[in-house]
Order: structure tokens, then sequence, then C-alpha cells
């Protein structure tokens, strides 16, 4: 049952005045304190105007750099001291430098008990030949993750700097480089079709092998983003929007990097409560071997192709 | 080998001056490109194939291209700007 | 294994997969998953915070199957649980008091990547927090840059990104000393986990082998973190970023950002440089006099200063000069005090920030003094809870800021020869920031005939209950300051 | 001066390196210039740790023949802490590069320096 108060005895309560208070309409205290409002200074057109245009010239003036010595001369300074403490940090790193020890030493501090062991049991543990594509994705996958993280925010931040919206793409066409876009180059469309077969394989071999060889997600991915960007480059944008438009992008990103924090958060969790991680990590040597290896350089191979493309569309025409 | 990893790192300081004072803002970038390249040469021979295959892919290839385009794109706002003072402005730099 | 000890990491994990799954997803989900995802991250780090204060202990976790030098691990005590649930209280305020900007200044179609910003800048902070290896510090570190990046620039605005660009170059800067730091560090013991770094450093200055390069590697590693907290004359780009940026930015750069950085250093210098080898080299001379300058010279700019977002802003300046003081004086009590500050300053400066907009907003959008006369009339409890900001920054007694000062007053007494020195200069940045906050609140209090256009933005329930909370916090870390410094001279203790 | 100035020269080299990079991102005026003297502080730096990674007479860390003895192969860490870095200076570059990208279509100059001279003579 609802009470319905009248007005006026609404207009007494506390909670009226608070409000009323609140949102600036009348003073709790008017009959207590005397507040006086106050008056605007009187100025004419005339002389806002005025002083409006003294306000500019005195700020031209001051920074003006041809007329003004003294900030001519302190930002000579500035730019002899900048120079000299550069000059100091160089001189202070070579210092330093002549104190390190010798490069190629193996009795060097670095060269300890952990990257022996890297060595001696990388192969065991994580079941990847390839000791740093291993050790980056194992022992060290959190630093990865982060890492990966870093370019999937950089693409975020690019897009925030240079997305362009559909409507008002016409409005402002300097945003848009559809007018640059190749006019049939056939030199470099032929070279173009030669080579980007060739730059994915070699991508797509590169992730695959990535506990066996040199390399892994993070080289392949670029050079297969290197292929897309080539394609686009020789072929325009409307013939790749046909297999690699903003959905496909987004679909493989978040898959990708959705998968790949999934498996480190699984991988995470059962480490530090000693349960055993149930990746199979196959025989040395083999495509299907490395554990969690493989599979993560697949994810982080097809993130990086997609930012890496992403980058350059962007940059382009300000929209993927 | 000592020698040849001499000489490339002394290729890598003259790049890099060069860099700072070409007035060119191209042949900077084309410079740049090739400091990147001799980089990835100097970390083969450091042993250290998974860098130079990684620096080589991304500085040399993406990083280069991304400077490129991003040269592109102000020339373009450029000669959109003075497209009337100025006709023979180069063109943009051919990718890859 | 108890199940509360995964809270840590499942905290970073949700964070980044919630940044993850809202590129996927339209401007309000996202909103919610950032406001539900923000929350959890509160409640989970209270949880860990009742766990670590009870026990008294601090743990290890393994990010992995492997034990101590192999593999990633983080690290939590009762102060790292205890920032941590600061951290996203204050993201959640300051998220809260400013939604209704967001969605004004904000282009709708990037409202979506806004919310991914946050949420890997929430990620990035407790990475900061919680992690035991300095190289996922330095990771993280670009992930807080880049985002809080993302955050200056989100506004359309010319101002915006000339400030974005010079935050970035310096930031840059910041973060080549501090990577070239950790390298020689590496060079030098071998490891990147803390506990084994403290040990390799300890043996290496008792031996006195490599104690140049100690010193540089050290040297370079505050200087670079410093640079990157916006430390007196690297200060160029902070102003604008502050100012322009929309409110709830400018509130989470101001409180969190910088102090993310700082929070890393005090982690740096207990658990990896040592107490005793930082507090014996001359580097916390450099940090005194870079502090007391920043605390005269932050507040000498506010005075001149003629935009109430930019004056709050060399504010900051100034009381980041505080914090390294702090640093500087090369005690326990100084640390302590430089804690504390954090907190005060974290919960006052949002809070300021959130209540400035109030007051710009009654005033028709216009940030100079000229306009804001009478503002505090045309919003009453935005204008009430700037009083409560200034109050606190000044240093009246039952606000925050009345506690830090006499914390750091104390220390100053206990430290030698540098007692005259910080205590003058504290005495004298105490009248500046009373010079330009009482102008502040006694123009917004000055009542004027002026006519403005009414703005709803002011009386909107959940702005309001948002400045309440603000106040409350404040009083909270006021009044309850006893409790408050015991926890953090407890958990810096077994941050060693 | 210590004693190993000669021998690690290729440091000295990469310390060199990270002076000119540090100086041409805080001292050029052209943005794109500043970005590539970063990108030379960045690599300067993975220089100097792959140098610290590398022993004389050993080969990469891919096990071979099932050879598993450190006398054999060089130091995997610091290989793994570049290529974290060398992705991280990626993107922090495209960042750099976009935000020249918007600072140009506002202001039509790519002197920093300008800009902000310019800002100043405007007022608030």
């Amino acid at each position: 049952m609802s009470r319905i108060r009248d007005q006026k005895k609404y207009e007494k309560t506390f909670a009226f005045h608070f409000f009323r208070w609140l949102s600036g309409e009348k003073d709790m205290y008017v009959g207590n304190m005397e507040m006086k409002p106050q008056r605007e200074p009187e100025e004419t057109e005339e002389s806002i105007e005025e002083r409006m245009k003294d306000h500019q010239q005195v700020l031209a003036e001051v920074y003006d750099q041809t007329k003004n010595k003294e900030l001519l001369l302190f930002e000579k300074a500035y730019k002899f001291l900048s120079i000299l403490f550069c000059l100091a940090l160089v001189a202070i790193l070579i210092v330093t430098v002549s104190y390190l020890p010798r490069v190629g030493n193996a009795a060097n501090p670095d060269n300890n008990i952990v990257s022996e062991t890297y060595i001696k049991e990388g192969l065991r543990d994580t079941g990847a030949v390839n000791i740093v594509t291993g050790m980056i994705l194992s022992y060290r996958a959190f630093d990865t993750f982060g890492e990966t993280n870093v370019l999937f925010i950089a693409t975020c931040c690019v897009m925030i700097l240079l997305m362009v919206d559909e409507d008002k793409i016409k409005e402002n066409a300097d945003s848009n480089d559809r007018d640059f876009e190749p006019k049939n180059d056939v030199i470099l469309q032929k070279a173009a079709s030669i080579l980007v077969p060739i730059v994915f394989l070699f991508g797509i071999y590169v992730i695959l092998n990535g506990h066996l060889s040199p390399g892994g997600g993070f080289s392949g991915g670029a050079m297969i983003g290197a292929g897309l960007i080539l394609y686009v480059a020789a072929f325009g944008f409307n013939k790749t929007e046909k297999f690699f438009n903003e959905k496909v992008y987004t679909v493989v990103k978040v898959t990708a990097l959705v998968c790949y924090g999934c498996i480190v958060a699984y991988y995470f969790l059962t480490g530090a409560n000693g349960l055993p991680c149930l990746v199979p990590l196959g025989e040395p040597g083999k495509i299907l071997s490395g554990g969690i290896t493989l599979p993560i350089n697949i994810f982080v191979g097809s993130e990086v192709a997609c930012t890496m493309y992403a980058f350059y569309a962007l940059f382009r025409r300000g929209g993927l | 080998m000592n020698i040849f990893n001499m000489i490339l790192l002394g290729f890598l300081v003259v790049c890099a001056i060069s860099v700072s004072f070409s007035k060119n803002l191209l042949n900077s970038i084309l410079i740049y490109m090739s400091y990147s390249l001799v980089m990835s040469l100097i970390w083969i021979l450091l042993e250290s194939p998974d860098l130079a295959i990684t620096e080589a892919a991304v500085g040399a290839g993406v990083t280069s291209v991304l400077f490129f385009v991003t040269l592109k794109k102000i020339r373009a706002m450029q000669d959109d700007g003075d497209r009337e003072e100025s006709h023979e402005q180069d063109q943009g730099p051919e990718e890859v | 294994m108890e199940m509360i000890l995964n809270f840590p990491c499942l905290c970073i994990l949700l964070t980044m997969f919630s940044a993850i799954i809202s590129s996927a997803l339209n401007r309000r989900w996202a909103r919610y998953l950032n406001t539900f995802v923000v929350t959890l991250v509160g409640i989970l780090s209270a949880a860990v915070l009742m766990f670590t204060l009870t026990s008294g202990k601090s743990y290890v976790y393994q990010m992995g199957h492997f034990p101590a030098p192999f593999g990633n691990e983080i690290r939590f005590g009762s102060l790292e649980a205890g920032m941590a649930l600061f951290f996203s209280v204050i993201m959640l305020l300051s998220l809260n008091g400013g939604r209704e900007k967001i969605r004004m200044e904000i282009d709708p179609g990037k409202e979506k990547l806004y919310y991914i910003m946050i949420n890997l800048l929430l990620s990035s902070l407790l990475a900061l927090v919680y992690t035991n290896d300095i190289f996922t510090a330095y990771v993280f570190v670009e992930i807080n840059t880049i985002s809080a990046c993302g955050m200056i620039v989100i506004t359309e605005h010319g101002r915006t990104i000339e400030a974005a660009t010079r935050y970035m170059i310096m930031s840059l800067l910041g973060s080549g000393l501090f990577l070239i730091g950790i390298c020689i560090l590496y060079d030098m013991t071998g490891h990147l986990l803390m506990e084994y770094l403290y040990t390799s450093i300890s043996n290496i200055m008792a031996a006195g082998t490599y104690r140049i390069p100690m010193m540089v590697a050290i040297a370079l590693i505050v200087v670079g973190l410093a640079i990157k907290s916006a430390l007196f004359p690297f200060h160029a780009w902070l102003p604008d970023a502050y100012g322009y940026s929309t409110v709830s930015s400018a509130a989470m750069l101001s409180s969190l950002v910088s102090k993310g950085y700082i929070f890393l250093l005090i982690k740096l210098i207990y658990r990896v440089i040592g107490f005793e080898v930082f507090f014996g080299s001359r580097i916390i001379n450099v940090l005194f006099v870079f502090g007391l300058a920043g605390m005269i010279m932050g507040s000498v700019s506010a005075i001149r200063e003629n935009d109430i977002r930019r004056m709050i802003s060399y504010s900051s300046v100034a009381q980041i000069g505080y914090i390294y003081m702090g640093f500087g004086l090369g005690t326990g009590a100084g640390m302590v005090a430089s804690v504390f500050h954090i907190l005060s300053h974290g919960a006052t400066k949002s809070l300021l920030f959130v209540a400035a907009v109030g007051l710009t907003d009654a005033s028709g959008g216009h940030k100079e003094f000229d306009e804001l006369t009478g503002a505090a009339y045309r919003n009453r409890l935005a204008g009430a809870a700037f009083l409560v900001g200034a109050l606190s920054m000044v240093g009246i007694p039952l606000f925050s800021g009345f506690i830090s000062k006499l914390l750091f007053a104390q220390a100053a007494v206990q430290s030698q020869g540098k007692a005259l020195a910080a205590l003058v200069v504290l005495a004298v940045s105490t009248v500046l920031n009373a010079i330009y906050f009482m102008k502040t609140v006694i123009r917004i209090y000055t009542p004027t005939d002026k006519k403005y256009e009414v703005t709803a933005f002011g009386y909107k329930v959940s702005y309001a209950i948002t400045l309440g909370c603000f106040i409350l916090l404040n009083l909270l870390l006021g009044l309850f300051s006893q409790p408050i410094t015991n926890w953090i001279t407890q958990g810096l203790t077994i941050l060693q | 001066m210590g004693g190993n100035l000669v021998q690690n020269y290729g440091e000295v080299v990469a310390m060199v390196l990270f002076g000119i990079g540090f100086t041409n991102l805080l001292l050029q005026k052209n943005m794109i210039k500043k970005i590539i003297g970063l990108n030379i502080m960045d690599t300067a730096v993975y220089l100097f740790l792959a140098e610290k990674g590398y022993i004389t007479g050993h080969i990469a860390p891919i096990i071979k023949n099932g050879d598993f003895s450190p006398d054999t192969y060089i130091n995997p860490v610091p290989s793994g802490l570049v290529l974290t870095g060398i992705v991280v200076s990626v993107s922090v570059t495209a960042l750099m590069l976009s935000l020249t990208i918007r600072l140009y279509r506002r202001y039509h100059t790519l002197d920093l320096d300008e800009i902000s001279t310019r800002l100043k003579k405007e007022g608030r």
C-alpha cells in the first residue's frame, strides 16, 4: 500500500530541503547567513576585445622564436645540455661495459644453473627441440602471454587512433587513400602471384616447425602477415576483402587469443597446484610433439599475422 | 669471422649516425631497413637464428613497411594541401 | 594448496580474458563485463588481503610446472593484496563517476576499445603489483604505457594527441633505460627472479667485484621508472594529458598508472636491490633533490594555472615529488610515508578530478576560474566533494592528506642530515598547496548572479554515490590511519 | 676503466648505438626520425643481450644428435628475452607511427617543437 503525501507536507520535510539544496535551487541556511551575489565587473565590448587582443599579442610575442632572443638562447642552452647529458650517458655506459664480464666466456655469471638446466632438461620438460621456443612458451609462459597482449592492445590503440567510421569516410578524403590503390601494376601482380604462396608456405612451415627449427609463432606470423600485406599492395583491398575482412579478422583473432589464454590458464593452474599436465609431450623431432608448444605456436602465429595485417590496413585506409 | 663481425658492427654505427643526419626521410627509412638486416646478420653470427629470423621478418619487413605507409600517407596529405604549388613532388615509395 | 592462493593469478587472467572477449562484444556488454570484472577483482583481492593479513606471511605462486629459478612466478603478501584491492576500488569509482562523460565524449564505436584498455590496464597493474620476475615487470610496464596512451587519445582533441605523443616519448625513454638496467643486472647475476637477484646482488656488493656496474644498473632502473612516473623535470606531458582527456582517464592516470610504476619501484627496492644497498647509494640523494624540486615547482605551476583540470594535474606533479622525497629520506619510516601517500593521493586526486568535472559541467563546460564562480552552489555535492579533496590535499586533520604529511614530517625528523631541507620544503609546499586550493574553494563558493545552463549530469544518482564513496574513502584513510600504517609496516617487512 | 673494454667491443658498439638512439628519440625534431631512434635504441639493447648470451665456440640452442651438454650450446635465456622484446618494440612502433599520422592530420607538420610552440601561441 503506497502512501501519498500531499505537496505542502512534503515541502516541509528535510528530504525536500536537502534535494533542493543539492540541486542548487535554495540555500538551506538562507535565513541564517547573508550572502551577497557577486556582480560581474562591467566591461564594454571594446575593452573585452582589447583585452583579448593584448593577451593574444603577449602570447604570440613571448613564444615567437625569431623575435624573442631570451627564448632562443634558452632553447640553445637546453639543447646543448641535452646533448651533453646524452654523451655523459654513453660514456657511463661504456665505462660500465668495461667492467662487465667478457663476451663469449663460458664462466660468466649468466651461464649459471638456470641456462644449464634449460639445455639439459629442456627437451625432457617441454618436448621442444628448439630450446629457445620451448623456454619462452613453457618456462616463461607468463611473459609470452603478456607479450601477446601487448600486440593485442597495440592493435586496439591503433584502432582508436586511425579507425574511421563508415559514414565519415566520404567527408574527409585524405583519411582513406583508396585513390592511391595500385592501378593494376602488371609486374607487381605477377611477382606477387608467385611470391605470396611461397611466403605463406614458408610462414606456415616456420610456425609448424617452431619447436624443431629456428623460428616459431612470432616470426612465422610476421611472415604470413607480410605475405598478406604484399597481396594487398598488389591486388588492392577489394580482392582481399573476399577472404579476409573484418569479420574473419575478429573471429580468427579472438579464437586464437582465447584458445591461447585457455591453454596458458590450464597450464598455470595445474602447475601451481601440483597437478600433472595432461598434454602429451610426444616424440622429440616429430611435428606432433612439444606438448603445449605446437598449439601455442599456431595460435600465436595466427594472432601475429592478423595484427600485422591490421596495422597495415589501418594505416592505409583506417579500417579493416 | 671476427673481422667480419667488426665490419658489420662498424656498419651499424655508420647507419645509425647517417640516419640522424640524413635530410631526406625516405633515405633514413631505407638506411634503417639496411640497419635491421645487418643486425639480423650479426645475430646469425652470434648463434641466435631465432632472433635473426624474427628481426628479418619483423624489423626489416613489417616495421619498414609501416614506416613507408606512414610516409606515403603524409605525402598524400601534403599533396592534398598544396597540390597547386608543386606537381613534381615525389611519388609515395613502393611497398616491399 | 588452498583455493585462495589461486586468486591473484586468476585475477590477472580474468582481466586479460575480459579484454580479449570484449573485442568481440558490443559496447554495452563490454561495459557490463568491465564493471563485473573490476568488481570481481576487488572482491577476490579483498579475500586475499584478509587471508594474508590473518596468516601474516607471503606466498609464492609458480606460473607453470617449473620451480623457483626456472619458471615465472608471482608473489603476494598483505601489501600487494591491499594495493590490488585499492587499485580496483579506485578504478571502479573513477569509471562510475565519469560514466556519463565517457558516453558523451567518446565516439560510440570506440567505447568498446576504451573498456579493453581499462581491462588491460587493470591486468598490467595487477601484474606489476604481484610479479616476482623483473622481465615480466618490463613486459607489463609496456602494456601499462600503451593502455595509458589509449586512454589519453580516446577523446578526439588535438591537445590529447600531442600530449599522448609527448607521454609516449618520455615513457619510451624511461622504458629504454629500465630495460638496459635489467640487462646489465642480468649480465652480472644470471637471474631474473627477484629472490635470486637479491642474493646475488648482496653477494656482489659484499665481494665488491662489480661495484660500479651494479650502481649504474640500479641508477638506470630507478631513473627509468622515475621518468615513467612523471617525476618533476619529466612532467611536460602531464598537464595536457590529464587536462584534456576524459575525466575517468584523468583520474585513473593520476591515481593508478603512475602509482603502478612507483609501487614496482618500491618492490624492486625491497626485493631486488635490497634496502641497505639502495639507501647506501647516492641515487637516493638525486631522488631526494628532484622530489623536493617537484614539490615546489609543481605547486608554483599550479598557482599560475587558470584552468581547474590543469591545476589539479600540476598538483599531481607536486604529490609525486612528495613520494620520491619519502624514498630519498632513506629510512623505513620514509618508505611507509610514501606508501601511505600513494593511497591517500590516489583517493584524493581521483576525487578532485571527478568533483571538478561536476563543477565545470555546472558552469556550462568552462574550465577557467572566471566561469567557475559560484559553481559549488550550482552543484552542491560536487562542491562539497571538491572541498573535502582540497582540505585533504592541504593537510587538514580528519582527512587522509594530513596523515601522510604527518608521516612525512616524522620520517624527516628521524633522517640524518636531510631533516631541515625536507621540513622546510614540506612547509613551503603545504603553504603553496593551501594557496591554490583555497583560492579555488573560495572561488567556487562565491555567489554570483550569472546564470548557466543547467545540465543533468551533476544529479545522476551514480555520480552522487561515487562522490560519497570517495569522501568516505578519504575519511577512512584519515581516521583509521593507525591500522593502515601498521598494515603497511608489516607488509613492507614481509616484502623482503 | 675496467679491463674488459677491448674484448667487449660488441657491447661497446651496442652502448654507442643505444646512445645514438636515445639522443635521436630525445632531440630529433622530426617524429619519423624520433621513431627510428626508438627502434635503434631497442635493437641496441637486444644486441647487447645477444652478445651476453654468446659463448665462443658454442652453437645455437637447438638440440642436435642427442647432445645435452651445456658445453655445446649458447645461453638460451637472452634469446628468449630478445624475442619478447622485439615484438614489444614493433607494437610500440606501430602505435607511435599512428600517433604521427594523427598529429600530421591535425597540425600538418611533423615537428613536435613547432606544434607545441603553436599551441602556446594560441594560448589556452
